[in-house]
């Protein structure tokens, strides 16, 4: 099956056996830890969940970037959803990412609780579906994600149009990923070694997406997301520091192409357009969310859907905006596992199953004390 | 023929509905009674008791359907306590419109599935609640059986040491759902593992003197229930990922949609703490049944404070905690 | 970020906007829109439901390789 | 604090709900086990075992609650066969969005109402459905008991020249929900006849050894259960209307609404068919005990063909079938 | 309590002891029994409840008369009134009298159990109240009823329009009482003693609504429904039939004035207007029905609400026709209690509680077999 | 035909269109636009909800008394 190799057990110990001394040998020559962002939430999740973070844990720091889509959302843009949601005429479709989301005030499950209509779907396609069903009802899809994700949305307003569902709407949360790298890299607080970017955005995106980083020679790796994907990608950074001039490595060159999807990227331009829009714990970014174009307004939840959204009130005591960051990691935060857990989540970093507080929670809680 | 109203007002279409459908079905000399309550033998032995409530949509799925749930789930309920399953209540709520032809289907599964795993439904009861305020059917069904050894089973028997069972592949039920589920759809059925254990489990807590502990991992899936286990005993649970049994086509389901199996439902698995001693006797017993052939070892008990670590074929381990939320599709 | 499996196209549509896809013997339809032309027997990378790029299964075959061949340089 | 779907996916929330809701107002050692079955004592005698679904709205109404009338209900149909109660099992469907406090309330409620039977909670179950699939709670009880003594009452006791005798007024229960249903609103409040019986019913089989035969008339009424009877036995059940004890206020809230008492529900009433010579005595007893002050007898039992017969005060005769229909406020 | 004194089991005896030998008497001079009909079905109901038709049994057989509301509708009338449950957009509210009555193809339950919004209520200003909480939906309410009934559902008209509920609607098959029992009294194959004028259909058109029967010299007696009402009211119809010259008597004249309920008869001159209609059995009868009048044609749901109404289909086998005109008793048709009985009725007569059929199955079955 | 009862009434309500009633001890809200003028402790004939007709209590109480004369009569 296609990609398996890519976890095998045996491969991975002998590249193991190969590599590790390379980074120690680094590590001896910083005098210090190796300090690499990973920035997609899937990779935070396959490094732990493999046992990968374990693996290279006495070499190499990883920290998380702001690669879930969730966690990066602005509680304004949440509180907005949540308003669609309390619309007694409105159904709200949505990813099941969102559902236990916080806003100021509600998530998702608690309106669904008290009679509002929530659906989750697998597929934005699905949303349409259900407009259609419910042609008495406005259905507005919670447009969330980065740009693996958005080309699915637009084909679902592709989808609306053709069909003549005319009770279809999104509310574009969306992101691009690369206006989020360029601050960490200029921040001169901010001490890491490179970065291993996200395989499924390099998807869309193709390599020279990302030339911004090529431009400012920052080690950049794109890989994939098992084991020996998460290993040589590692490696591949660390000797990419040792180089002078940097390019982006592309270890992921079965997925990934130079110039990306260019259909997926041409549909995108056709819907959407840049705008600087603000993002949990960066503030307003120049260039870095996809706005519904003119053309396309009668899709568009917010021009079309008009609610009363309550005055947005940040979440006490959380981190999130620093964690999302990769300037915090979740042990750091006073309420990690005491007062925010998965049942009780305070920010969405706990909510998500890849924000990196929920992954920190459920992987690498407590180890010190195993042995097996 | 659809169901009304008036089939729950205890009128004679009430009358009617239980004998075409329920005693037709059942055939039971205590149903046939008609009293208020049903008169059983003495019985020997401690008694077991064990209630439960199924809805499910949808109502039929690969594998089976929610009547045959509704047995498999209280029978086996009894059977990991250690107790034989004799008797069994069935109460129905039943939504206005469902179709009694339907209605018939799935309470011929529930007789055919009590034949099979030998228990008697000996009493019951049906309700119709309007449309709209139900899902098609709810079954509630409560088991009554009795301890046949004086061996108890329970969380105080676990040893530190002890190994850690199960009688076959993972999350079968759940994806079997799933996939059933509309929007969804797996194309490629994926059956449910939803089978009454009793007989298997009498077999071989006979043959196996150092079973401690059996549960069935249900809501939840198997991380619940470990956690369960060691919370209740304050011992560590030691999984390894790569030997716990999952179908490759469940995997693929599973991965598809951002969910593990560690958290799924199961309905035909139970988990077994027994001495190392017997461990691979027992795994050689559980692999003649059907559908068992990958039953397997999957862990130990060791002292510690309640945790549950699953250890990855790479090298790193995972603490898992019960269930926390639905398991829904994701996108991330 | 992104939870992507690839998947192998077992059929195609006749709409040609679907093709049903095998992921480790599940069979799912996923959307094929995205590309520009897909055939049965290939492998594509799935997310959300719809079919976001080809596998190059020669590169994928031979980037393994070459990390195969390193390790038996040393 | 409402509840949510995850509170019956069966993990964390599920077993905080468990733990703060349910086992807090039960508090039983049989509960607290958390097994899969609970593990009860040696029974002796022959076994009682009886299962009512309950599906109620409103939860709440004059004189009771969803919570107590499940705890009645099953613990009357045990008692009207001759059996003692003496354990209960407790399955919910909860809808999503039901308030907790009002959860708790309910649960309360049951608590107190099983302790006032003397009966024990042992095992539950919990489940949430989808707001739009079920009405606030459902609560499914199952009861099990013993026989006390050897005499056996049934249909096949009952002889001709028998007495029925009831212990109170009829159609109390149902009026008291009609009262509390949107849109008919009856301002002064009319009392459900809900209670637990098997106290009273203990004593009465005690004292009195002519007692052949008991039934709780609830979801049709007495006509219903009388038909029952004389369909069973084949004998005719010769009703006098004006001793069918029926409390003014409740009859001027039926003939408002155009239903008549004899098909409507009981909660807490009880037929008792008895030897005539016993009879009178019978009725000072019954009429000891609280609110069952206009209990009597309202008829004999006679060879016959499995009729139900009430006869008028003018003189005209009724033949009474059970309940067609749900009865229905209407203008003729 | 008022009214408590005409159940007197007493005084009833007492007026037996009386009143039954002169009954007998007129039976012997006439040699045969007397045959009065009584009109209306809640006294087809209280004849046998109360068992003063048992009492009166050797002396007069009492025919039923057109006076059940739901009897008397047209199978059309139901067919329409289905239809109008078919539509999704529409909840019907009704009396619970018309759940179960036969349509061509289905009846109301089973068009709830196929998902229609069908709510029973007590009054028709409920159905106002639902049309107020449902603003997405269409409240029709079921217009069935005689001249009693009507004022009552003119008023949930009066009360939409003050309160400016826009969604409700009412379908009105109401019917009037005097046009119907003109063609009995002319049959000349139908042999009729005398009236029991139905009580509270007299309460609103008072005793001089039945000027038609007093111009036809008919014996005719307006009676209650109490045990004593109803012995007293037969009696007196004895006495009638003894007179030259005939006037209408009203033996219930604590609740019925002279001119009925003028307040009542206004209302309904305002809202409705007199039409030819078709009653079942009888076929269209002049004048005998009540359309919403031009002025109120917004509330009318024929005009508003289209609907397929299905092709009208006979009851095969059913005597309901002959049976509302008096002219076939229950007993008198083959399916009664066997094909046809309260769990599968055929016919309307067996559905309605008032219904002949239904009161028969109740309350006459069987009776040669008893003694207490 | 009509299924009415004889209601007393206990309380009018503000608006004027509505009074509670009493009959046998059960209490319930009926309109009363349809009566020139009702009071409390007056009997009204019920059906469906409204109030169709105030009771005539002399005529009540008349006419059985004249019954009961008629039975001394003979
Ligand atoms: S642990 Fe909770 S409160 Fe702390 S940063 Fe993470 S989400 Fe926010
Ligand atoms: S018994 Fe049935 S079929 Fe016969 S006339 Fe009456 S309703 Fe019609
Ligand atoms: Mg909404
Ligand atoms: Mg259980
Ligand atoms: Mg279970
Ligand atoms: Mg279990
Ligand atoms: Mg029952
Ligand atoms: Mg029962
Ligand atoms: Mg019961
Ligand atoms: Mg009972
Ligand atoms: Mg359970
Ligand atoms: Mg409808």
């Amino acid at each position: 099956m296609m990609g398996m190799a890519y976890r095998d057990k045996d491969i991975f110990a002998s590249l193991c056996q190969k590599m590790l001394p390379v980074l120690e040998e680094k590590k001896q020559r910083l005098g210090r830890k190796l300090r690499f962002m990973e920035v997609c939430g899937t990779h935070t999740v396959s490094f732990s969940k493999t046992g990968v973070r374990e693996v290279l844990a006495d070499y190499v720091d990883l920290v998380s970037g702001p690669g879930c889509p969730v966690c990066v959302t602005d509680q304004s843009d949440m509180d907005q959803m949540i308003a669609f949601a309390k619309r007694s005429d409105t159904i709200v479709a949505t990813f099941g990412d969102m559902m236990k989301v916080p806003g100021s005030y509600s998530n998702l499950y608690k309106e669904k609780a008290d009679g509002a209509e929530v659906r989750i779907v697998y597929s934005p396609s699905q949303a349409v579906e259900i407009a259609r069903q419910n042609p008495q009802k406005q259905v507005v899809f919670l447009g969330v994600g980065f740009e693996t994700t958005v080309p699915s949305i637009a084909l679902s307003i592709r989808k609306a149009e053709r069909e003549k569902v005319r009770n279809y709407f999104v509310y574009s949360a969306h992101k691009l990923t690369p206006p989020a790298l360029q601050p960490l890299i200029q921040d001169p607080t901010h001490q890491l070694d490179g970065f291993l970017l996200p395989g499924h955005v390099s998807v869309i995106i193709g390599r020279k997406g990302w030339n911004l980083l090529e431009s400012l020679n920052e080690p950049a790796v794109i890989g994939g997301f098992e084991p020996i994907d998460l290993l040589t990608s590692i490696y591949l950074l660390t000797l990419e520091m040792n180089k002078e001039r940097r390019s982006v490595v592309n270890n992921y060159s079965r997925m990934v192409r130079e110039n990306g999807n260019e259909k997926a990227q041409e549909l995108l331009k056709e819907i959407f357009e840049v705008d600087s829009v603000k993002w949990r714990g960066f503030g307003i970014l120049p260039n870095s969310g996809l706005r519904m174009n003119a053309a396309y307004q009668s899709y568009d939840a917010l021009t079309n859907l008009p609610v009363d959204r309550p005055v947005t009130k940040g979440i006490k005591g959380c981190r999130c905006g620093e964690i999302v960051k990769g300037k915090e990691t979740p042990f750091g935060c006073p309420l990690f596992a005491k007062a925010c857990t998965p049942e009780n989540p305070i920010g969405p970093c706990m909510v998500s199953s890849e924000g990196t507080c929920s992954t920190y929670y459920q992987f690498e809680r407590g180890k010190e004390k195993i042995t097996y | 023929m659809k169901i009304l109203l008036s089939h729950g007002d205890g009128g004679s279409l009430t009358n009617q509905l239980v004998k075409d459908v329920f005693r037709t079905a059942f055939q039971d000399e205590f149903l046939e009674e008609e009293g208020d309550a049903s008169i059983l033998p003495n019985m020997s032995g401690r008694v077991a008791v064990s209630t439960d409530t199924f809805v499910i949509d949808p109502l039929e799925f690969p594998g089976g359907d929610i009547g045959k749930l509704a047995i498999a789930g209280t029978v086996n309920d009894l059977a990991v306590s250690g107790a034989i399953p004799q008797y069994l209540t069935a109460g129905f709520i039943l939504e206005e419109g469902l179709s009694i032809e339907r209605l018939k289907k799935i309470v011929q599964s529930m007789a055919h599935t009590a034949r099979d795993a030998g228990v008697r439904i000996v009493a019951g009861d049906t309700k119709v609640v309007e449309r709209g305020k139900g899902d098609g059917i709810y079954i509630n069904t409560t088991g009554i059986g009795y301890y046949p050894i004086e061996r108890r089973l329970g969380f105080d028997q676990i040893q530190p040491g002890d190994c850690i069972l199960i009688n076959g592949g993972i999350a079968e039920h759940a994806v079997a759902v799933l996939s059933e589920r509309a929007g969804i759809g797996f194309s490629e059925v994926l059956q449910s593992d939803c089978r009454p254990l009793n007989k298997m489990i009498y077999a071989l807590l006979k043959r196996f003197h150092s079973v401690r502990f059996m549960r069935d991992p249900t809501r939840g899936g198997i991380a619940t229930t470990l956690k369960e286990i060691a919370l209740q005993t304050k011992m560590d649970m030691m999984i390894q990922e790569e030997f716990l049994p999952v179908r490759p086509r469940v995997r693929g389901a599973l991965e598809l949609l951002g969910m593990e199996p560690y958290y799924m439902a199961n309905e035909g698995k139970v988990l077994i703490i027994a001495a190392s001693e017997e461990a691979d006797e027992i795994v050689s017993f559980l692999r003649q049944f059907p559908d068992q052939e990958i039953a397997g070892r999957i862990g130990t008990v060791q002292t510690g404070s309640g945790n549950v670590w699953l250890k990855t074929p790479f090298g790193g381990t995972r603490n898992l905690g019960m269930l926390s939320g639905t398991p829904l599709p994701r996108i991330c | 970020m992104c939870l992507s499996v690839p998947a192998k196209i077992i059929e195609i549509g006749s709409s040609g906007w679907q093709a049903k896809v095998d992921y480790l013997g599940s069979h799912i339809d996923v959307g094929i829109s995205l590309l520009d032309r897909v055939e049965v027997g290939q492998y594509v990378l799935v997310h959300v439901g719809e079919a976001i790029q080809v596998v190059d299964e020669e590169l994928a075959k031979e980037s393994i390789e070459i990390w195969k061949g390193w390790l038996d340089e040393a």
